[in-house]
């Protein structure tokens, strides 16, 4: 397991030099995790890239670092901490300096004159590639098989002088800095792998899914799943639509879903605030609708790419009324790809929104990702009940009852175009025809048949994930990408000879009592691990009666920064402390 | 063909006895008619008002959606649906206050569906405060010494805003209204058709009795272009916009059509799976 | 204590019937509690208005009538079965018939024609409401004297056509059905009160706390608030401004507050989903502003305008991210007058939204209150930490730290205008001196001093109220409204026999759990009585980890109807039973 | 008087090289020293995108709000002490799309501030979508086949919705700039001012060069009469919005100096106790 980092300034092609790595080591074999650090400005401004590289699954941040790649003298005062004995590698042009106490090899190289030699400052990343590549003892090979397919496009000129610069910084720290680098990545594990965010996985997975229409409002960090959908939209057939507003984007989607066609709408923390009345809608007419909420730091304009995990109780209750919500919850990638299709199924069969709760870091973050995890072509496609024209005729009744009253509370629905199928779908109380009404009876009936339908969700789906001994001494709980830090400390704290589960809820709402339940009662301390201020998982554990005061600890991290396996490891380890001692 | 009573339901109207509501929801129906319309094919998006209640009334695929956000629910329902025929109804407020942004938007974008505002210069489910097209000076329970604001002037800031069919119609004056609509239907647009609609209860400046004075009838004047947008403009000035008819229109061609990729098949028809060759397609940029 | 209910269509003049007999009778030295049945329509609809009248303070609606007054036989139809042998008051011209079983004295007068005669229909309420009198047995001068007041300004014709009408209905009964009623009450007790709706009491609490600028949209149940303002602001040189919608309200109120002027908004669900990303904007920005929220029934537009307490985790939790609110929730028009002000105070001293949790009932219906209790002049007005020129000055820093760290959280501010004080108030995370900044140390510190301030409410408030023996063996737990109810089960079951005490929330957020704790260490069983379907007093209580599994008890209705004190009785004995089981 | 450093503020900007928002703030604060504006008096109002940060950069009192919504918050805070002297600024995402609703009502009430866009024809802080006024065709990761919207003409329609003063200006043209500025604030009432405020990362269509080659400035004119309405919007017409200068002016009555009983004395100024007359005449009403 190899970390690299690359910082500068925003604006300087950083991102670019870290895709390059992290997919030329992906079709290498190896398995990547590719996360930034930048702030809300365009150009400017102090940024990093980190990759770390592994023969093994790799879902999560960590402190320190093999390789720094340094832009800026800037990057060294803040990043070389993080190198307890790595290799530094510096543009020459800066005059680096190691800050004091620091220890690392420091290898300079005039990337930039390399870049300009070889036609422009903006192949520096090139350089900088080929360089890292001698660093890691990576052959050169695949990175220049790699120019080619990425630049082939632009003519033979602009690969062969991409390809020149990369193998220039290759073979300078061959030839200059020979045996500087010990590190040696395990060998690679071929296979048919992809590099993805949360972000692109999930638009995927809703493309899979048959999502035919995004009508959505920028903002960071959703915006990709648009753009993403933009892109791919033509090729089915589809439409993507930026609206003047979330409020016009959610309303868009209900109208969609109210016509039959499967729309979905993506945002973060303030767009979301702005869609709590369509969502409501939405559950009052029972119409199915996808809803991505990709949270960042709140409140407000909070710190738009940080992370956090904080608009949990917004997203499970934070509209006026009671109306049914459906909130899923992706850990990675191959779970972003699966709430992306299944929420349009979940959304059809129980006619009322689906709301994805996915967070930053998982959905910027790159990561390895099987392909056969993402089969988009074999995803199944659940419209729920529909009726008909012909069905209509055969249940032969005068008026069509959209809102019949039934066992599970899911009455079968008549697309618009459908002869005989002619109804009212309302915001307002209605009966089951779908007309207005204020009877006292009918409105307990409806209340009762509508939050009754969630009842069916826990059948549909495991709410619940659980990975270690079901009797573990300490169960870590935790939603999103955090799941990728306790997992790592999972690992951690095992090699360190503890007996230690991680568990993460797949389904926030309704919360899957039973299952949650079952799974955690033969365990130990339980560790809720997660990214807000409030404590909102252990919130919802309350709200469902499951928060057992004698065995919930709670961890917390709201700077904006994602957990990193160690903070977990060493909030975890007390808790194993104290059920040693009390056992033993 | 549907017949007028194909498109009426059963239900009696909530509204209090004279509302110039009835006048809309007539008009709306013989236009349906008129264009050869059938229930099942048909979808109208209401608003929150008393206005908005007419969705309930009419035989049809109908969707009441939240206060001011019509507009966007019949976008994401005709793209859904392109073989629908679709209609927005709402209020004043719903159109021009709360929806005010939704409106100008839908505008620019032009989807194929007629919006038809009732337009009685007040709120009136709300029992009766002032709305954006209220008079300056009227007086209501939120304004007791008279509204400050100046009236919107929706039918200027339609054809400004790049509005391709714009009419004003008066509920008292039946056929010219059902024949606006029927108009704005056929338009391959959006078409906005403000309708003046008195509220009987709480607006008793704008009557019945004063628009028939003041109101004048484009149909009339043989010289008014309605292609003319310049000719528009200055008329909707000059009359403080108190003018029926057709105040203007445009060749025009509809959103829907100029989406890249999107095809004729409805999308809620489609067969969504994705294919392999489409699907390996996409996953190649994350190779 | 004499329940009299007038019923006929929307429109019809029942409001104004209802209305003078409950002034009058207040006026007498009668307690009132008014109340009506109304639909989401201006004409047409079944409507009802029952008023309690008694010489003790009342505050709950109850489902038994003493006298009826019907003016159509579907009055008759709907509700002649609560009289158990009451009196039926029916105009003649309906031809009114008793439905099979009803028990009751029909008592048929030509209303209408009696009206016309005296020069017009409208004048049918006037004739109610002497025929009214005259079965309560009450005297008539009361009732004249305030036709005498109440038409003074349209000169002496109409007050005399009112006053003839009146006693025509008056003499009739006392003249043809003369001994048809038993009815009397108790002595008058005088004293010097006010009948009052919750709206009003509020709007009148904020004025009086220096509330000067009101921006709002109309929305039933809160309308009432803006146009009650609109009458008042002028005569104190405030405004009423009438928004283009609900984002404009909240946000016009923000730049209020922040230029320093006490400024509310009022709304109902639906408008209150569209503000949630405002007052995040204010919590974030440290901004006083006073929200209420009138809860009516939902999800979205549900029934307008019917009772409801659902959109309390909205109110608590519904916006993304994590900033402070603070939630208070009258009870009655005293309390809500008392929110009123004490709002802008918390909301000056920790600058941060305050937000009122009211509700349709409390909201619409109109009770006696004490003039005493809505003394305006007399209300303390505290701007919390305001610095001026001189202050800033002497303090000698060349920066002003709008958002310096302290002990409590809470930082002075500086209105806009004063020299030295200028500064940027940002929704984005920022530092002490309110720059835009992403350095995680300064995140955490500025999230947690954020969140501190509300340590200080339970300090300036007390959130916890109760009513009845501190060990009782039950208590009835409620918020708003339904208080009404709780306590007048509470007499009905103490005469029972049984050690009952009532509770209510004053505050909802932050939680006051210790004061909780303290109220409840001694008591017996917990019947928590709400008007939702999702138990939401309860979950608020989970949430502050004060729910008790083994002593907690739910009493739920969402049919839009309000609570009557015998719903309440009948789910209480059972509790009570077992108590006296478990430890007899 | 206040001098053009003391509207400063120590803090480095964190726009791109070369963005038009620089020559915005600079344009503001040379207007601000004009006018004789106090930073301690001044209060801006800022939405969210590259441009909204410009309040960071003046030293005045400063209120950074939600996207879209820095009208009413300036409404808000002009009403509660309208001693201040009150900008908004924002980008055309933030006045045009999510803030379009608030734009139109705020021209119709006319509180008397200026409103600065700062007009780029794209979203820079969220990297490059198509905004409300980019052209037709333009390419964006939203619409990798082109825009199929027609564009937002803010001039046209502030004209049309009520406006007492519309200008345009360009970052690049500085003197003109400040001037306008300076005469928004002048103007006792709502003035918006449109600037062309290029980015230079995300729009590589309507650049600097393309601007100077298009657009015409009024100034220049002698025959453009900027208190004729029509002349305006005909203008307007036919340079598709392309012009710098006064657009249109007429007079005012700012919106405060219209409510009842609005008293002189800012209201976060006045004793906000209700005296015992007062009071006793408001209770009258429920005895
Ligand atoms: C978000 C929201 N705000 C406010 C309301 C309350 N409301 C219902 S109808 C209405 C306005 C009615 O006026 P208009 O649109 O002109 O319709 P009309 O009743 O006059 O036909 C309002 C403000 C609401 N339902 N939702
Ligand atoms: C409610 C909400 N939706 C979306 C965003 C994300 N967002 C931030 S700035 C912006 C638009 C920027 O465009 P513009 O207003 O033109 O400003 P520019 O950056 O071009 O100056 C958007 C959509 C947000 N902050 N809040
Ligand atoms: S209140 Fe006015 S708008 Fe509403 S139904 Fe009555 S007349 Fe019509
Ligand atoms: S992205 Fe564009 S608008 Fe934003 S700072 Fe850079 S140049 Fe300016
Ligand atoms: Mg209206
Ligand atoms: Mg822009």
């Amino acid at each position: 397991m190899i970390a690299w980092k690359i910082g500068g300034e925003q604006g300087e092609g950083i991102d670019s030099t870290g895709d390059v790595l992290s997919t030329v080591a992906s079709r290498m074999g190896y398995f990547v995790y590719g996360y930034k650090l930048f702030s809300s400005r365009i150009k400017g401004g102090h940024t990093t890239y980190k990759v770390r590289i592994a023969n093994v699954p790799v879902h999560a941040a960590t402190e320190n670092t093999d390789i720094l790649v340094a832009l800026n003298q800037d990057t060294i005062n803040q990043h070389a901490r993080e190198l307890s004995g790595g290799l530094l590698l510096a543009d020459s042009v800066i005059k680096p300096t190691l800050p004091d106490g620091v220890k690392a090899t420091l290898i300079g190289l005039p990337l930039t004159e390399i870049a300009k030699a070889h036609g422009s400052v903006v192949m520096r990343n090139m350089v900088s590639v080929g360089a890292s590549a001698a660093l890691l003892n990576l052959p050169s090979q695949p990175f220049l098989d790699y120019v080619e397919s990425k630049f082939a496009r632009k003519g033979d000129a602009i690969v062969q002088a991409n390809q020149e610069a990369l193998m220039d910084g290759y073979e300078r720290v061959k030839r200059e800095f020979a045996g500087a680098s010990q590190l040696r990545l395990d060998s690679p594990v071929p296979g048919d792998r992809l590099v993805i965010t949360g972000n692109d996985a999930l638009a995927l997975g809703a493309l899979a899914g048959g999502c035919r229409l995004m009508c959505g409002y920028p903002i960071t960090p959703a915006t990709d799943i648009m753009e993403a959908l933009s892109k791919w939209m033509p090729l089915v057939g589809g439409a993507v639509v930026q609206m003047e507003d979330e409020l016009g984007s959610i309303t868009a989607c209900v109208g969609a879903g109210y016509a039959g066609v499967r729309a979905m709408t993506a945002t973060s923390g303030p767009g979301f605030s702005l869609m709590q009345e369509g969502i409501g809608l939405a559950s009052m007419a029972e119409i199915p609708v996808v809803i991505v909420d990709t949270q960042r730091s709140g409140p407000s304009t909070g710190m738009p790419t940080k992370q956090e995990q904080s608009d949990l109780m917004a997203i499970v209750n934070g509209g006026h009324g009671e109306g049914p919500r459906i909130v899923l919850a992706p850990s990675s990638p191959e779970e972003a790809f699966e709430d992306g299709w299944q929420a349009f199924n979940l959304a059809d069969t129980l006619q009322t929104p689906v709301l994805i709760a996915s967070d930053l870091s998982l959905a910027l973050w790159s990561q390895t990702v099987d392909r056969a995890q993402l089969n988009g072509p074999k995803v199944t496609i659940d419209r729920g009940p529909v009726l008909s024209a012909e069905q209509l005729v055969e249940l032969g009744q005068d008026t069509f009852y959209r809102y019949q009253i039934t066992a599970d509370g899911i009455s079968a629905r008549t697309l618009p175009g459908t002869k005989l199928g002619q109804h009212l779908a309302t915001g307002v109380e209605h009966q089951p025809s779908g007309k207005v009404s204020e009877d006292p009876g009918n409105r307990a009936k409806m209340m009762e048949k509508r939050l009754n339908k969630l009842k069916q969700v826990h059948r549909l789906r495991d709410g619940v994930k659980w990975e270690g001994p079901s009797d573990a001494d300490l169960v870590l709980l935790a939603i999103g990408s955090t799941v990728g830090a306790i997992r790592e400390a999972q690992a951690i704290l095992q090699h360190e000879g503890h007996r230690v589960a991680i568990s993460w809820l797949r389904t926030l709402s309704p919360f899957p009592v039973e299952q949650f339940r079952e799974r955690f009662q033969h365990c130990g301390q339980i560790l809720i691990v997660e990214q807000n201020a409030t404590g909102q998982v252990g919130l919802l554990m309350r709200a469902a009666g499951v928060y057992d005061d004698s065995r919930c600890h709670s961890l917390l991290k709201y700077d904006g920064v994602q957990f990193f396996p160690s903070e977990v490891v060493t909030a975890a380890r007390p808790l194993l402390q104290t059920f040693v001692e009390v056992s033993g | 063909m549907a017949t007028l009573q194909e498109f009426k339901t059963a239900e009696k109207s909530w509204w209090c006895p004279g509302c110039g509501d009835f006048g809309v929801l007539a008009a709306m129906q013989k236009a349906l008619v008129a264009v050869g319309a059938e229930p099942s094919t048909t979808a109208i998006v209401a608003g929150i008002g008393c206005s908005g209640k007419l969705g309930n009334y009419i035989n049809s695929y109908n969707i009441h959606v939240t206060h001011g956000r019509t507009l966007p629910a019949a976008l994401g329902l005709k793209l859904g649906n392109r073989d629908l025929l679709v209609l927005a109804a709402g209020g004043d407020g719903d159109a021009y206050a709360i929806g005010m942004g939704h409106f100008m938007h839908a505008l620019r974008r032009n989807v194929n569906m007629t919006y038809i505002v009732m337009d009685n210069h007040v709120y009136g489910l709300t029992k009766g405060q002032t709305s954006p097209t209220s008079d300056s000076g009227f007086k209501t329970k939120t304004t007791p010494k008279g509204s400050i604001d100046r009236p919107v002037h929706p039918l200027m800031l339609a054809v400004s805003a790049g509005a391709t069919f714009v009419a004003q119609g008066f509920s008292s004056w039946q056929p010219q209204l059902a024949r606006l609509i029927q108009q704005g239907i056929e338009h391959p647009g959006f078409a906005l058709i403000n309708v003046i609609s008195p509220c009987v209860t709480y607006n008793k400046v704008n009557t019945y009795d004063w628009y028939k004075k003041t109101l004048t009838n484009l149909d009339d004047d043989p010289d008014y272009d309605s292609h003319n947008r310049p000719q528009a403009l200055a008329r909707l000035d000059i009359t403080d916009e108190l003018v029926t008819g057709i105040v203007y229109q445009e060749e025009s061609e509809p959103y829907e059509a100029q989406i890249p990729g999107f095809r004729d098949v409805p999308l809620a028809h489609q067969d969504w799976h994705v294919d392999d060759e489409t699907w390996n397609q996409i996953l190649a940029s994350f190779d």
